[in-house]
């Protein structure tokens, strides 16, 4: 397919949505104008759909194949949480104008903070950060701040497994903090000996994921908090995993000073290729204080936005307004639909599913990263044997995926795993659908002796085949230039053409 | 079971398949004593049920006439750009890791790419960032990785959003970088370009010029970028998307144009929605491209020489780099840039710019209406955008709220963060506002201006 | 130029390839003195203009809390149908002509044609009609086509709907077809079957079973399909699809089952938007499909056998037949089909059974609420389904009158079209109604009928 | 892909569309009551979303492609129409409900008749008919209900060209009449003189579509209306091909005297893979009294339908309701965008591509039907010389053109011309699809010499191939019917599972 520049045409509209030619030129002096019209595209209100809409039927999606890419939490995003997310009260509201006009809005945003705060077993919530690798940087931020505010400058070091996903670190660096990196044992827990060495008074804390990015519930969690706590250090937790204990397990009572979660994941709401998501921070009570603005009060019969003023220690603003609404929004109808009796059936299903399928593709020849382990919601293979036999890499059985109609796993992370492919299959999808996937694995493992070109050089029934990554981090073609740049043309008179 | 499909016969085939007997069995490894919480939410209940308890809850919000801007502006949104970006295939994808199966969302992105440096007259731009604050901080976290000497020192004009200045600094003060905040003209509301000089030498990395700035007003950006390159600081433009259909673009400023341009995309497409999702960009000189956080699309090729899309430049990021990363943005706001990929294409060059002009007319018919109520007047002389500092002879957060129960947000009182400005209150008007709304606002304003005050 | 995408350089040179000047040559083979008239419509607009014109216009619409039926009805609509069946493919497609390039629509229509069958027990569907009346007239024209003795007289009960009454009446009387009307016993609002006797040897080709009749009430159908079954008359089940999951299905009615099935399909998930579009539905045996109007979708396989779907059995229709068809119909209800399709496939037999079931009990609990009222009563005995008729002891008219200044949509006044049921409201409570409204009804009801009458 | 059906599960649901189950069964006798549930399909909503979201992948559209379908102007439909179309308080009103709850609704269609009226320059308009059929018959009904009134009886045929539409000669026999066909002479005008050896005083009126169904103008069109009236016959206007003439015709000023107009055609309504549509009627003074019911009248400030009280004279009705409002205001939206100056521009650029595309065609070495005259708005081609010398049909070609990623032109319609392509290009394509178009067209035409058999089994590469129609009427499988009906299971106790 063309790009949308390919279609431009000097001159050509999309007529109902430009405004009449105003009558008089704008009163700004010279100097602050333009001199041309900027370089944009010039294409019909048909051609934009067509393309789009086009475009749109090229990508693989939840809502179109079964999209198992482990970490992530692929799950079904009920339509009805973006229909009454979308309602035009909802969407009709300036952030400036939320005391008056949105107190439908805040009402359920207070209300998602206490459900959050009940599923986490945190004393408060603030739901302004727009994802989880936000909502990261504002739990270090926290965990800074609660140091500094007890005088102890010296806790400049955060812990981070090697598992760790790699928003952790960064985040913690952004945070101000040195990460040491923690290793992993044989089973997949933390190196309970490397802690003990590693803890100390520069010791800001830990940042855990549970179950971890390995496919495995973190046994240790006690004695791990324990170690840190003792040490002086705040427990840390990454919640992009909470799928796999929703509603069974809360984070605080294992030990968890501070946590994020990740709505865009365990919450349903979708991830739209890339976002927006929302990363909700909670908190114990130590750290009350320092919880990011905005955060949403009940007083009498209305809510507001709590502010500076209400909250002086806060680490402060990490958005300009009150976070992803409208995502916010879709949790909340979420959770209302769930209710009570439908977390841990969350749960319980999602770990279900993984467990039957990591049990099917092992039957089917695959190695477990784990397989001493009951896998979580999710579950790591390690292609390393057919890396070695076959010179076929995890990478090309995810490509060759792509062929049988199924997105592919997630590929080479978590790094320590040696041509891992984690593979999450979330609650929502059927058992038929596992076995269906089961077979083409089964199919790409058979491939693999008959036909090892085939699978090495896939994706082979797509519109593109394997894509040139190298060359293009060495072209570096990031932007659209048109070859000569066509002025845009005066309107004139015109035959035919009142 | 909600969103669960599993039969009873499945489930227990399914556990025997695993050799368990029930469910719960499944979740022997985690310690007894953690499990077991008790989750008092309420009973879920049906689509219906739900669909019946949010519309209420929508009815509890009130729709005001809109006259506020300050970081979130109404504009019209074509209705075909919701309806293309909330298909499935967009809205239910994940970040284009498997390029081969994401090639309509990385085409999309390319095309965001392309339209937003284009709009900067810059060469690369990103493919979003959270928002327009977090963008400003991303972009000067940037400035101080490529400034010659990496000095941690900013300078950060008040008029610059003060929301925006919040988030620079939660963001910049675990980096230990310094922020410098710079005054502005009194008369003019915008930067003094003489008054610069007195940072001069003062090992600063980086200069924020917000184009127009927060009280509307417009800087003068080819002098004060004039003045950063002469000094070797970085330019970071901060620019209202809209106002570049009629203003010169960053790239275009000074001699050597601003070094980054970075700004909250939510007037191209995006509903106000109470302050997000919204999404930022950030835009640079091709040089830069190794410090740029957030994701990047690339155009290449296939085995067969196929044109196609990839994520590019990773090693900037947190999934390869982990702690060495130019940011730990992972999801950023992909669908937004989406729907604003879609609205740029409709409106086009000449509907941005008639859209900007528009604004701009708009907003001088309202101050003119306005300032012709008692007591009402304008606070800055020189050119303004599309929106105006208006000094009140009653305290504005209490007009406000009576224009409020009029069904009017009359805009935002700047007392709070400005104290010299306690009387001061910055109305907006885009687009959308009828001339009869106009109307309607001033005769409020009079009618409440003449009421009895305690 | 609203939707035409052509720029003036482009206009001009395929003017030139045409060797013309202007557009307007291009009409010269009309007569000159046909051009050129008046067109007096308003200006075009853009689209915010329009936007902002449409939302006044609806706003002049009032929510009423919807208490009436009498052939439509609100239930709950799952989000997921109508975010489905807009998509462009199915939205902006024509009937499926070529039909590789069509399999979605073509599918789709497959697989409702199956579900409104497996509904019905019979054993095809076609693939809609306009609406339920007009499927209805379709099914007796086509009754009259398959009569053994193609006999020009049919039978039409009182208890069916006078909307549906009234079009059977139009689209019949051009082909002369007699319609002699049955009435209803008066205690029970329904069919007596023992007075079908006065038509035996009429010389009758159909018989018209309502199921729920207009009034709510339950038709003995198995006495009344043995009867026509044994006057060799055909059966035409007139039924509402959601009593389909409680009630028995036209197949099994009687000892042979129904001939034919019709009914509007407007509870399958399609709004009420003031009355359309909505859509008809027509099943039959499998021995009379050649007399079936409309499309009709068939499985069949390609060159390489792998399965397809194809329109069928064209030589019905009057692209094909022309003046020979089995009906007129070129362009039915499809997308309406469409999203019935994705809300049965969502609600399956259980949602289907309990939502017929909440109806019944709120229609129930609602009729005992307001018979409670001083003055009101029930007018039949009876079984009903969910609706049902009342007595007021004031007009019902000026009663609903009222009842709509306090927002409520009471139900139908049956005067006008049942002149002996001059106080008679039809009122109806779907799965929608919550006891708050049923009791909010209750109370504006004693209150209106305590009020001063003139 | 397969069917639905084969996703179910017995006792699986979409749960959330479920209601509780009743506590208490229903107060109706066993024997009116189902003794099994239906046999429907048990799916989750996933599954439900999954399948029709691919499914809809499979069609062409206009979103999609170019679709130049002749007789059917498949132009853009606008995105905007159908949002204004859809708000919520369109959508929420009960039919019985209009007068007090529908006065908004009622505004737009009285507004709609009104702008009707103008453009055909006919008496009253109403909008009931649910699409052009219909429309057609409530025409034909009232040429019959005219005559009658008048006392004329004899009046038992209706004049037919032998190009029309399959549904005119339908129409009328449905409303009664005889049909008799009028042929069509050799520049594609009816015939004349055989016209006037048909009128007479049996003729109840002429059905004619102007421009005609071969692309042409009928240039007699005022000699045609002189004819019948003076037999005293009424001239019927099928207004399938309004779009030609849209702003610069009206119906009225060629002598018509009922019309009908498709706005799922000239008004730019989404045809829905087959409907919904709207066929309004018109009529001059004469026959107003017979114009179907309801209509909207205003009242000084409010609005109502009209009823048989009002206008005892009318056909009656021809559906429940007052149509297919929802279609209705679609189309008004699109005229509110076009206003008074959109509409002349429609036809002038609508023939400006018919015109373009039809030279282009002829110099890439196609045929057309009518290369003497002036093309209207659609054009058509015959490809008999194909046939005869490559044994390649129109059907092959139509199928080839699949290939290309375009949409088939109508195919052997007109009947009367042999191997017959119909193109309508509409407005809304720019002429850069236009030449892709002829590209196309002329790779196919390069292709007939060089590898005939590839062009007559086309198509090759969508998701089937050449459908087997025949087999299909055979073999006569238009529904499917589950091997074993399995029974829906009683809900029983389940571990884990509260
Ligand atoms: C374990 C884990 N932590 C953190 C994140 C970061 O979340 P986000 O992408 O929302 O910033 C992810 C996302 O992939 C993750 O899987
Ligand atoms: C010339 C002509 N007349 C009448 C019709 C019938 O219109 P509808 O399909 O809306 O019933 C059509 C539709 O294809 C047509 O092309």
């Amino acid at each position: 397919m063309g790009l949308i520049f390919d279609l431009s045409q000097p001159g050509r509209r999309a007529g109902v949505q430009v405004p009449a030619q105003p009558a008089e030129p704008p009163e700004i002096p010279e100097r602050f104008l333009r001199s041309a019209a900027p370089r944009l595209l010039e294409v019909s209100e048909l051609d934009a759909v067509r393309h789009y809409t086009r475009l749109s039927q090229r990508n693989y999606a939840v809502d179109t194949q079964f999209y198992p890419l482990g970490s992530c939490t692929m799950k079904y995003n009920p339509k009805v949480c973006h229909a009454l997310a979308t309602l035009p009260a909802f969407l009709e509201l300036h952030p400036e104008g939320m005391e008056w006009g949105g107190q439908g809005t805040l009402a359920c945003l207070f209300e998602l903070q206490e459900w959050l705060q009940t599923i986490t077993g945190m004393t408060a919530v603030s739901l302004v950060p727009a994802a989880g690798a936000q909502g990261e940087f504002a739990g270090v931020a926290m965990i800074r701040a609660y140091h500094r505010a007890r005088g102890d400058t010296a806790r400049s070091e955060m812990l981070v497994p090697d598992a760790a996903h790699g928003t952790n670190p960064a985040s913690a660096a952004m945070g101000g903090f040195r990460v040491q990196q923690i290793p992993t044992d044989r089973d997949g827990n933390l190196d309970l000996e490397a802690l003990g060495a590693a803890v100390g008074p520069q010791t800001a804390g830990l940042m855990l994921t549970n179950p971890s990015t390995l496919g495995v519930f973190e046994k240790h969690i006690e004695t791990i908090a324990a170690i840190v706590h003792a040490a002086g250090g705040l427990m840390y937790y990454d919640g992009a995993n909470l799928n796999a204990i929703l509603g069974l397990v809360r984070p605080a009572d294992m030990g968890f000073d501070v946590i994020h979660l990740n709505l865009h994941k365990t919450f349903a709401t979708p991830h739209g290729g890339g976002g927006p998501g929302a990363g909700p921070v909670g908190v114990r009570e130590p750290l009350l204080p320092f919880l990011p603005l905005p955060r949403v009060v009940r007083e009498g019969s209305r809510y507001r936005w709590l502010t500076e003023a209400d909250c002086p220690d806060s680490i402060g603003r990490l958005l300009a307004f009150g976070g992803n609404i409208g995502v916010l929004l879709r949790a909340y109808v979420y959770l209302r639909l769930l209710g009570k009796e439908g977390l841990a059936r969350v749960a319980r299903y999602a770990t279900l599913n993984a467990n039957y399928l990591q049990k099917c593709l092992i039957e089917a020849g695959f190695t477990a990263a784990f397989p001493q382990r009951r896998a979580v919601h999710e579950f790591a293979l390690t292609l390393k044997r057919l890396r070695k036999e076959r010179q076929i890499t995890a990478l090309d059985v995810a490509k060759r995926l792509l062929d049988h109609g199924f997105y592919a796993p997630t590929v080479d992370f978590p790094q320590l795993i040696p041509e891992c492919l984690l593979i999450e299959p979330t609650e929502t999808e059927s058992k038929e659908t596992l076995d269906r996937f089961v077979e083409a694995m089964s199919a790409i493992l058979r491939e693999a002796e008959s036909d090892p070109a085939t699978v090495r050089t896939a994706p082979h029934s797509l519109a593109v085949g394997r894509l040139d990554e190298v060359g293009a981090a060495r072209r570096l073609d990031v932007a659209y230039r048109r070859e000569s740049e066509a002025a845009v043309p005066e309107p004139a008179a015109f035959p035919g053409n009142q | 079971m909600p969103f669960i499909p599993h039969t009873e016969d499945e489930t227990r085939a399914m556990l025997a398949a695993l050799g368990v007997a029930t469910l719960d069995d499944l979740f022997d490894e985690i310690p007894a004593d953690l499990r077991g919480g008790e989750f008092p939410l309420p009973p879920g209940s049906t689509e219906m049920e739900v669909a019946r308890e949010m519309r209420r809850l929508a009815g509890n919000n009130r729709p005001l006439v809109c006259f506020a801007g300050g970081g979130a502006y109404e504009h019209h949104i074509p209705a075909a750009v919701w309806q293309i970006a909330v298909r499935g295939e967009y809205m239910s994808a994940y970040t284009p890791y498997q390029a081969e199966a994401s090639q309509g969302t990385l085409q999309v992105l390319y095309e965001y790419q392309s339209m937003l440096a284009s709009l900067c007259a810059l060469e690369v731009s990103n493919a979003s960032l959270y928002d327009g604050a977090s963008a400003l901080a991303e972009a000067l976290l940037m400035a101080v990785r490529v400034h010659r000497a990496r000095a941690k020192r900013v300078l950060l004009p008040r008029t610059v959003a003060p929301g925006y200045r919040r988030v620079v600094r939660t963001l910049l003060a675990p980096q230990e970088v310094e922020i410098l905040e710079i005054p502005y003209d009194e008369t003019q509301g915008r930067i003094d370009p003489d008054r610069l000089a007195a940072y001069e030498g003062q090992d600063v990395a980086a200069l924020v010029l917000p184009q127009p700035n927060y009280f509307g007003q417009l800087e003068e950006v080819d002098a004060l970028t004039g003045w950063a390159e002469r000094q070797g600081v970085v330019t970071v433009a901060l620019v209202n998307p809209i106002a570049l259909g009629l203003l010169k673009p960053p790239g275009e400023w000074g001699t050597r144009g601003a070094d980054l341009a970075c700004g909250d995309g939510q007037p191209f497409g995006i509903p106000l929605s109470g302050g997000g999702p919204y999404f930022g960009f950030l835009c640079c000189r091709r040089e830069h491209v190794h410090q740029l956080p957030g994701r990047l699309v690339a155009r290449t090729v296939d085995s067969a020489g196929r044109e196609g899309f990839v994520l590019t430049l990773q090693a900037r990021e947190q999934h390869i780099r982990r702690g060495k990363a130019t940011s730990n943005i992972c999801t950023n706001q992909g669908l937004m840039a989406t729907a604003a990929t879609i609205h740029l294409a409709l409106l086009g060059p000449e509907g941005l710019r008639r859209t900007a002009l528009r604004c701009h007319h708009r907003t001088r018919d309202l101050v003119r209406r306005l300032v012709a109520v008692p007591g009402v007047e304008r606070v800055f002389e020189g050119a303004c955008f599309h929106e105006a500092v208006l000094r009140l002879p009653r305290p504005p957060r209490e007009v406000l709220a009576r224009l409020a129960s009029r069904s009017i947000l009359g805009g935002i009182a700047l007392g709070l963060d400005y104290p010299e400005l306690a009387e001061g209150l910055l109305v907006c008007a885009t687009e959308l506002r009828t001339e009869a709304e106009l109307e309607a606002y001033a005769q409020a304003l009079n009618e409440i201006l003449a009421e009895p005050w305690a």
